[in-house]
């Protein structure tokens, strides 16, 4: 495979670039590296990367872009009357390129030779059958437009892949030749290596904003799509949810973002407390072999696949809730409050269970890293522990928890089985926790993955619940964002 | 201990606050403080001298425990505050520590703002009916501290933004807001110009009228000027314990000759 | 400085006995501690009820029934002009298969003496219909052994597999199509004679989905490959990706409105449902880039995606958490911020980035949602794929969305295996995290 | 990119079973590799299905209802014009409870009874006070009513509401009553206003909407036995063990009731191709006459043992999808 | 110190290594600084001396832009090293803090082991070939930070349990270690005894000899000790800068007599 053994050949130059770097700038120095502007490695990695990075680069749009390319050409090579009715240019483009594999594996596997396969002839040879023999299943057999296709398809391939590994590799030594006639004593190489990777980092920041303008943008256009079919004022300011197969259906945000608030909040009731207290029993009372095990024995939690907690909360703990405030008189507290499984508050508890790790985990590292000399500054007055815990230390930590907090929060926002299983799926506005409700995430969930016509109202209704839950978490995070720049405490 | 003069005799009449007997300290393996015997006595002020290293911070923080929190730290002996074993199970280190206060080598002022710096203690004992009483203990320790005018202005500022020198004040303002009985001192006054650290030096005298105070010191003037007793360790033992005057008159013995007279360090 | 008559030393009390406000005061932090501890108690109760739940449900899984037959593979029927022409053999299919299996165990029963009302095809009955595909796969490589007779070991069907393992029982079979007591009578006679066992099964470890109508030839394994190489795309992507992102924003960004804006919007995708990724990569991967359905890979970016927020909220919390005075120092040795960072500041923020890619990892694991939209999510039965390319491109499920997928499964006996998978899940769970779980331990210092 | 050399089906949940089992078979029986069968419900699959033509979209959509004129109009402004439909066969609805209740013979009124938000009692409409089955139909025991239904995500809702609440409805008189006070400017209107009124279902906790699928079903008559729930007939012939299922206005459900049309409730289930991709995808016309033919889905084959209610007019299917008939006529 | 005359006719040969012009500081909304104007000779020990809160350390923090680090923190006005705005667009800290070293205040060591501590700052900046060379560098840094004695045997200890003496050396050890042109030590005595305070003093006297260094320190006697120049800092001003012997013995300032002679604080 040319490319991998191009990839390989580019690594080890840069590896080779890496050491001859090095090597002049501390030749350039006379073998001094004091004398030199940046560490000697500095020149090695200038020289690697300089080598590498442009020609990766190129390597990857040519990659990209000579598909592109080959797809054009090739596709005026097949005339209009090639295409049969209904069909498209590009399907029978996908046949030609299965077609042209379908050869080349031929050729690799020694079944026909490369002459063979560049001039083989459809009308003279059954195509479809002896590609059939080394597994290569084609959908019709092969017409002589396609396989003229193909073969141009493979030519061009061939060329460009040749002329691919030429303007890499010579980029690859430009790159290297320039690197290493620019390494000198007073180049500042550190700088430079330093400013790549500053570029990176930038990078990788970046891929957040491209996630948000993506996802934003999924969900626009249908979202606009929706509001085109359903009023504005009911989505919004509506109070009934309740979609239905004939249309017309009443779809308001409302008693959906009742219930995810709902929900959230109770889990984040059962969560936040356990989690918190959980991360600072372990990072300051627990000993070492404690702190070892329970951790990550909690840390399990949060990977036990939700479905496990959605039956946990429809057979365990709903039944025993019910036990609880439901049964009337053959119940525990005799009472009538609660009549099925589900309810807001089923679904709340087993949400907070599996929040546990998000808040512990997180929490307990970041207290963990606030230094020892703020405890011994409090315990040295005569504070008890649990006194520095809360007034030292827990300010202190107080940007970490919040994130792992919010992280939580997210998460519950985001989850569906629990809520699925363990609260129902009725929307309406309660206040009272032992009724079912449901959260927005589900019900995009459950219009997506329904049965209701995909044009329809019922069905885009998701994306409009998607974007607008976005905006509002976007108001949850700016408020959260101000609190702790508010309350941040910097120690040191 | 035999030249007795006027301040010895008044010592003489102090009762011994603390008493640490064959106190042992290691830091895992290594033998940090070795079979120490001192009486640190009440109404007076004791200093502790020696050679950087020699484990004076390290038994300092035995005299209240803050070496609990450090986990390689084991400490054998006795050490009896007023008559009691404070390593003795039923003693509860909490109630220890606000009786025996103390001042840590490096500043270590909370993150939070002047005025919960100093309140942190008054708040945590009680001390304080009221916001009233709370902003007067506040003033008075700040003052006590010899902060109190520069700070006034940014009580509700970060106690982390302040200099060096104001962060050893607000510590030592932080420590006396609490009124123990014991202060122990972990050099007060190491960043703090002449005219500071004679205020401070006149605040451990006025303490030393009701409480008993430790201070590690490694200015012979200083000790000489603030205490009445003198504690020499080196490399762990404590070399010789005595009045501060006959300590830096007359030592007994070489090594706190050699010391004071600045040839081992 | 006057002396203040408010604050004259407290009256001198024993250390041995407490004061009332110190006894108020342990009282309290016995109580915090007390907290700290139910706290734990808590979480750990709850992870060994879930986890006893999920063990007593799914062991079963690992156990399967088999029926050892002798079986001729009559020419007649595999290859009725004897040219043993594999194209010929090839157009039997699976179906013509059940005579050969309806023979081989009619003559066992006889062989064996047992005595049956049953009729050949009832026999049969008690094989899976996985036997028929067996059979043809091993005629179809073994053309010359036509006409020769070979043992088998097949599957057992489900409600034999299930009475073996006392799931079906002779109470509840009335309206039982798939099973009759006197099926179970011959079950018991077979299980006598030692023609059906019931042995470790490996199968569903390592094997791949099967049809709702034969539950006891699904396995995880290749699924878990799928689940493989999405967590190496995961961790290849999100790990390096979060952990730059956040040094970029905690260490180097200017504080400006550029910056909230992404730290805003960082937050804000953790609170995204997953779903939303699905769409997401959907349009993005497989619409417009056009990479395949169904991918691993395609579901490994989607995942990572949807991970890259926990890595960065975590790690940014974690690197915040270093004091400014470990920056001071090597700055002032002059190094450079970059060299402070890595050198110092990031080991010191390792547990937190570790704790933040176990959760991380974790969700992404566990998570089906997103991958309903890109087609992994259904009836993929593909083969265990060969080599890392295939493993990336070519179709696969992943463990959570194959034991979904069981779980909504009519046949109970689909239900112990998604139990079973949970298992195996947790399983992997636990060694992917021991790794990060040992380096955090290595890294956590206090300073 | 690299070529796709497997058919790539997505869609119903309902029919993801008989697809599995059929690309299981197809596996098996021939060179082409096994068929992808995606599950995500009808709705998604045929957005799917919808989204143009060419490799990187999906060959066959399942779906457990009709593709709509609408899904039609969208296929083809992405190009999708040439949609061969196959019908594959029906899906009986049950109603099932714990096998060790009580037994129940129902008619649609007694659901609608049950169930409906508003009920006539003594010709005006009121809230439903129905608390036990006893109060609906004086032959029921008296046990409490706790009702599984579809949620209104699923295909089977639809039917449920169709079939029976809406029968019940019309049968008790309500619908009259409905439509009397039923706003609207046209009669169509007044009617659709009535339809509406009478689907609506008591929202007390009596009537639980299920999202899931029948397995949370099951699991919640398991833990409240006195649940009575709704299911497919395959998901109940394969738990014969934990349930007992109801008869409807006296008939039994089983494939022969539902395939003669006995039994009320039902639906057809069935997949879409596109007829661009046949010749282009490897197996897929192959794929769609296997799932159609004798072997497979005709009343002895693994479908209709698996509880799937053979198409009687199978024959006609197998004809349509040999000569590639596309919807709407032409071939 | 005594013989005036003839030490000011050598300095009066150094060149200028730092020259600081109008600089201002703000802490947010407090002026730290005030237009301070200060040469700094090379080859020259200069001392800060003044109150503690006036503006000595964020002073020192200006000459190698430590106070970069805080946000809060803005620093106008020139500061020129050998003739180069440090606080050019194009100048590099990070090349500039190579060539001005710091000893902090607070001592702050990583939470690594003493030699990874030293080595630190000749491994980042190439002074070593080998391994052997480094050993050699962490050798005689530790030992001109007086403290290689001590530590020599737990090189590979956390440098964060040492006393609060011991992190002071070896953080002036780790300064030390990468030769800068100039140093600047923040009260690198504060936790020292006398002995070690004289093997500090000796070798600021020896990098005296190659480099410029400037010491904060409150001790009036280490200031007429060790440095040549003098600076005086009253509440951000610098108030009074001179040859050392002068500022002591006859200052034109009263702020700065005063300070002297222990009026002022
Ligand atoms: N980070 C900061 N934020 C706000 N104010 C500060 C900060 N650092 C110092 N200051 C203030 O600036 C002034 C000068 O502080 P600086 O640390 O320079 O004093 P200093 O002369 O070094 O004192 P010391 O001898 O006590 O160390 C003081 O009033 C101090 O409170
Ligand atoms: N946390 C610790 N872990 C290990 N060794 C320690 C620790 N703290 C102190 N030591 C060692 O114990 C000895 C005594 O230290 P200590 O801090 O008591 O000295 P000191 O007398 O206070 O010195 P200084 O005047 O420098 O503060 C020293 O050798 C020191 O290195
Ligand atoms: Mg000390
Ligand atoms: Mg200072
Ligand atoms: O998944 P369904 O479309 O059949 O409900």
């Amino acid at each position: 495979m040319p490319l991998l053994w191009l990839v390989l050949i580019l690594l080890a130059l840069s590896v080779a670039g890496f050491f001859l770097g090095r090597q002049r700038a501390l030749a350039s120095a006379g073998g001094n590296s004091k004398d030199l502007h940046s560490l000697p490695s500095y020149y090695g990695h200038n020289v690697a990367l300089t080598g590498l990075v442009p020609a990766l680069g190129v390597l990857a749009i040519w990659l990209l872009a000579q598909p592109l390319f080959i797809e054009s050409r090739v596709s005026s090579l097949i005339p209009e009357e090639a295409i049969p009715e209904s069909s498209t240019l590009g399907l029978v483009m996908s046949d030609v390129r299965r077609v042209a594999e379908g050869l080349d594996l031929a050729v690799s596997e020694g079944v026909m030779t490369p002459e063979q396969a560049r001039n083989m002839r459809s009308e003279f040879s059954d195509v479809r059958g002896r590609l059939g023999e080394i597994g290569v299943a084609l959908g019709s057999d092969v017409r002589p437009e396609v396989l003229n296709a193909a073969q141009s398809y493979r030519n061009l391939s061939n060329t460009g892949t040749t002329a691919m590994i030429f303007v890499v590799a010579l980029i690859a030594a430009v790159g290297f030749a320039y690197s290493y006639s620019k390494t000198h004593k007073d180049f500042r190489a550190r700088n430079v290596v330093e400013q790549g990777i500053m570029a990176l980092l930038i990078l990788a920041a970046s891929l957040a904003i491209l996630t948000t303008i993506g996802i934003v943008l999924s969900m626009f256009f249908e979202t606009i799509n929706f509001f085109s079919l359903h009023s504005w004022t009911d989505f919004f300011f509506g109070g009934t949810w309740a979609p239905n197969f004939r249309g017309d259906s009443e779809l308001s945000i409302l008693p959906l973002l009742w219930g995810t608030l709902y929900i959230s909040v109770i889990a984040l009731l059962v969560a936040v407390p356990i989690g918190l207290f959980a991360a600072i029993y372990l990072s300051e009372y627990a000993n070492n072999a404690v702190r070892s095990f329970a951790k990550p024995l909690l840390e399990i939690l949060a990977g036990i696949p939700t479905i496990v907690y959605g039956l946990f909360a429809l057979l365990t703990v709903g039944p025993a809730l019910v036990r609880f405030f439901g049964q009337g008189e053959n119940g525990i507290l005799g009472v009538e409050w609660m009549s099925g499984a589900t309810s807001v508050l089923t679904a709340g508890v087993v949400m907070g269970i599996m929040l546990i790790p998000f808040v512990s985990s997180l929490s307990d590292d970041i207290i963990n890293a606030v230094p020892q000399a703020m405890r011994d500054g409090s315990l040295g007055l005569g504070a008890t522990k649990s006194e520095t815990i809360r007034q030292v230390v827990m300010p202190a930590a107080l940007p970490g928890i919040v994130g792992a907090v919010l992280l939580a929060a997210s998460r519950a926002i985001g989850e569906t089985m629990i809520v699925v299983m363990g609260a129902g799926a009725i929307a309406k506005f309660s206040a009272n926790p032992l009724e079912s409700m449901t959260t927005i995430t589900t019900r995009i969930v459950s219009q997506l993955t329904g049965d209701t016509d995909f044009a329809s109202p019922e069905t885009l209704v998701a994306f409009a619940l998607g974007l607008t839950l976005f905006v509002l978490t976007l108001g949850l995070n700016v408020l959260a964002l101000a609190i702790v720049r508010k309350y941040r405490e910097q120690y040191d | 201990m035999n030249d007795m003069t006027a301040m010895d005799k008044t010592m003489e009449q102090q009762k011994t606050k603390i008493a640490a007997k064959g106190v042992d300290v290691h830091y895992g393996e290594a033998h940090a403080i070795k079979d120490v015997n001192v009486e640190i006595e009440d109404k007076t002020v004791t200093a502790f001298i020696g050679p950087s290293g020699c484990g004076k911070s390290t038994f300092l923080r035995c005299l209240n425990r803050m070496n609990d929190t450090i986990d390689i730290c084991k400490v054998t002996g006795d050490i009896l505050l007023d008559g009691e074993d404070i390593y003795d199970k039923r003693v509860d280190p909490v109630q220890l520590r606000a009786k025996v206060g103390m001042v840590f080598q490096k500043p270590n002022p909370f993150p939070k703002s002047i005025y919960d710096n100093v309140a942190y203690g008054p708040r945590i004992h009680g001390l304080a009916k009221n916001k009233a009483e709370l902003d007067e203990i506040v003033e008075k320790s700040l003052r006590r501290g010899a902060i109190w005018d520069e700070v006034k202005d940014r009580l509700d500022k970060p106690g982390t933004g302040l200099s060096g020198g104001q962060q050893q004040r607000l510590c030592i303002a932080r420590a006396v807001a609490t009124e123990p009985e014991v202060l122990l001192m972990d050099e007060p006054c190491s960043a703090l110009d002449p005219i500071a650290t004679a205020q401070v030096e006149e605040l451990i005298d006025e303490l030393r009228s009701r409480y008993s105070v430790v201070i590690v010191t490694h200015s012979m003037q200083q000790a000489a000027r603030v205490s009445q007793k003198t504690a020499f360790f080196h490399l762990g033992n404590l070399v010789e314990f005595g009045p501060t005057g006959q300590i830096f008159t007359n030592p007994e013995d070489p090594r706190t000759e050699s010391y004071i007279t600045g040839r081992i360090g | 400085m006057s002396e203040n008559t408010q604050n004259t030393p407290r009256p001198s009390s024993s250390l041995l006995e407490l004061t009332d406000r110190t006894k108020r005061r342990n009282a309290a932090e016995k109580r915090f501690r007390a907290y700290g501890i139910g706290a734990i108690a808590i979480g750990l109760l709850m992870l060994a009820v879930l986890v006893f739940n999920i063990v007593s449900k799914g062991t079963g899984a690992f156990q399967q029934t088999f029926i050892t037959l002798d079986v001729e593979l009559l020419e007649s029927k595999l290859d009725k002009k004897g040219n043993r022409d594999l194209a010929d053999i090839k157009k039997v299919t699976t179906f013509g298969y059940s005579p050969i299996i309806r023979n081989a165990i009619e003559a066992k029963v006889t062989g064996l003496g047992i005595d049956t009302p049953l009729k050949a095809k009832a026999m049969a009955g008690l094989l899976s219909k996985d036997a028929a595909a067996q059979l043809r796969e091993f005629v179809v490589a073994n053309p010359e052994k036509i006409g020769d007779t070979v043992e088998f070991r097949f599957l057992a069907q489900s409600r034999v597999d299930g009475y073996l393992k006392g799931r079906v029982i002779r109470a509840n079979i009335a309206n039982d199509k798939n099973i009759s007591s006197e099926q179970l009578d011959l079950v018991d006679a077979l299980v006598e004679a030692g023609v059906i066992a019931k042995t470790f099964n490996w199968d569903f470890i390592l094997g791949a989905d099967a049809s709702d109508a034969r539950p006891e030839a699904a396995g995880i394994g290749v699924s878990m490959m799928g689940s493989l190489f999405m967590m190496l795309v995961v961790l290849a992507l999100a790990l390096p990706i979060g952990v730059a992102a956040s040094i970029y924003l905690e260490e180097f960004a200017p504080q400006n409105w550029l910056t909230d804006i992404i730290e805003v919007n960082i937050s804000n995708l953790a609170a995204v449902p997953s779903i939303v990724f699905g769409i997401l990569g959907l349009a993005v991967f497989i619409n417009y880039m056009h990479l395949p359905t169904s991918a691993p890979l395609v579901g490994g970016l989607v995942l990572t995606l949807m991970t890259l927020p926990t890595i960065i909220i975590s790690t940014r919390a974690s690197l915040k958490s270093v004091p400014p005075s470990i920056r001071d120092a090597a700055l002032g040795v002059g190094a450079s911020k970059m060299q402070a960072v890595f050198h110092h500041v990031l080991p010191l923020a390792a547990p937190g980035i570790l704790t933040g890619t176990i959760i991380g990892l974790a969700q992404a694991l566990g998570e089906t949602a997103p991958l309903l939209l890109i087609g992994m999510v259904g009836f993929i039965a593909s083969n265990p794929p060969q080599g890392i390319a295939e493993g990336l491109l070519s179709p696969n499920s992943a463990m959570p969305a194959q034991i979904f997928e069981w779980a909504k499964r009519a046949d109970p006996a689909f239900y112990e295996r998604a139990w079973g998978g949970i298992i195996i899940l947790l399983i992997f769970l636990v060694t992917m995290n021991t790794v990060a779980v040992i380096l955090r331990r290595r890294f956590e210092r206090r300073w | 990119a690299a070529a796709r050399d497997q058919v790539q089906v997505a869609g119903s949940s309902t029919v993801l079973p008989y697809a599995s089992i059929v690309a299981e078979a197809f596996g098996e029986n021939f060179d082409f590799p096994t068929p992808v069968v995606e599950s995500g419900g009808s709705s998604a699959g045929l957005k799917r299905f919808c989204e143009g033509v060419g490799e990187n979209t999906i060959d066959v959509a399942n779906a457990s209802r009709k593709i709509k004129e609408k899904e039609i109009k969208a296929c083809a402004e992405a190009g999708v014009t040439d949609i061969i439909e196959v019908r594959i066969g029906y899906d009986g609805i049950v109603f099932a409870s714990d096998i060790n209740g009580n037994g129940f013979e129902y008619t649609p009124t007694d659901w609608f009874l049950a169930l409906s938000d508003k009920v006539l009692v003594d010709g005006a409409l009121v809230d439903n006070p129905n608390k036990t089955w006893a109060d609906v139909n004086a032959a029921f025991p008296a046990q409490p009513i706790q009702a599984f239904v579809p949620g209104t995500k699923h295909g089977t809702r639809e039917v449920f509401e169709d079939k029976v609440i809406l029968a019940g409805c019309e049968a008790t008189g309500a619908f009259d009553a409905l439509l009397a006070a039923a706003e609207g400017d046209t009669d169509k209107a007044k009617h659709k206003a009535a339809e509406k009124a009478c689907i609506a279902l008591r929202t007390d906790g009596v009537s639980v909407d299920i999202d899931g699928d029948y397995t949370e079903t099951l699991a919640r008559i398991e833990s409240n036995k006195d649940g009575i729930g709704v299911f497919g007939l395959a998901f109940y012939e394969n738990n014969t063990d934990k349930l007992q299922v109801a008869t409807m206005s006296g008939i039994v459900p089983s494939t022969e009731s539902i395939a003669t049309g006995e039994y009320p409730v039902s639906r057809p289930l069935f997949f879409y191709v596109k007829k661009a991709h046949i010749g282009v995808i490897p197996g897929l016309k192959e794929y769609a006459e296997f799932f159609v033919s004798d072997e497979v889905a005709g009343s002895d084959g693994p479908l209709s043992e698996y509880g799937l209610v053979a198409d009687p007019e199978l024959v006609k299917t197998q004809e349509a999808v040999a000569a590639e008939a596309t919807m709407g006529g032409n071939s």
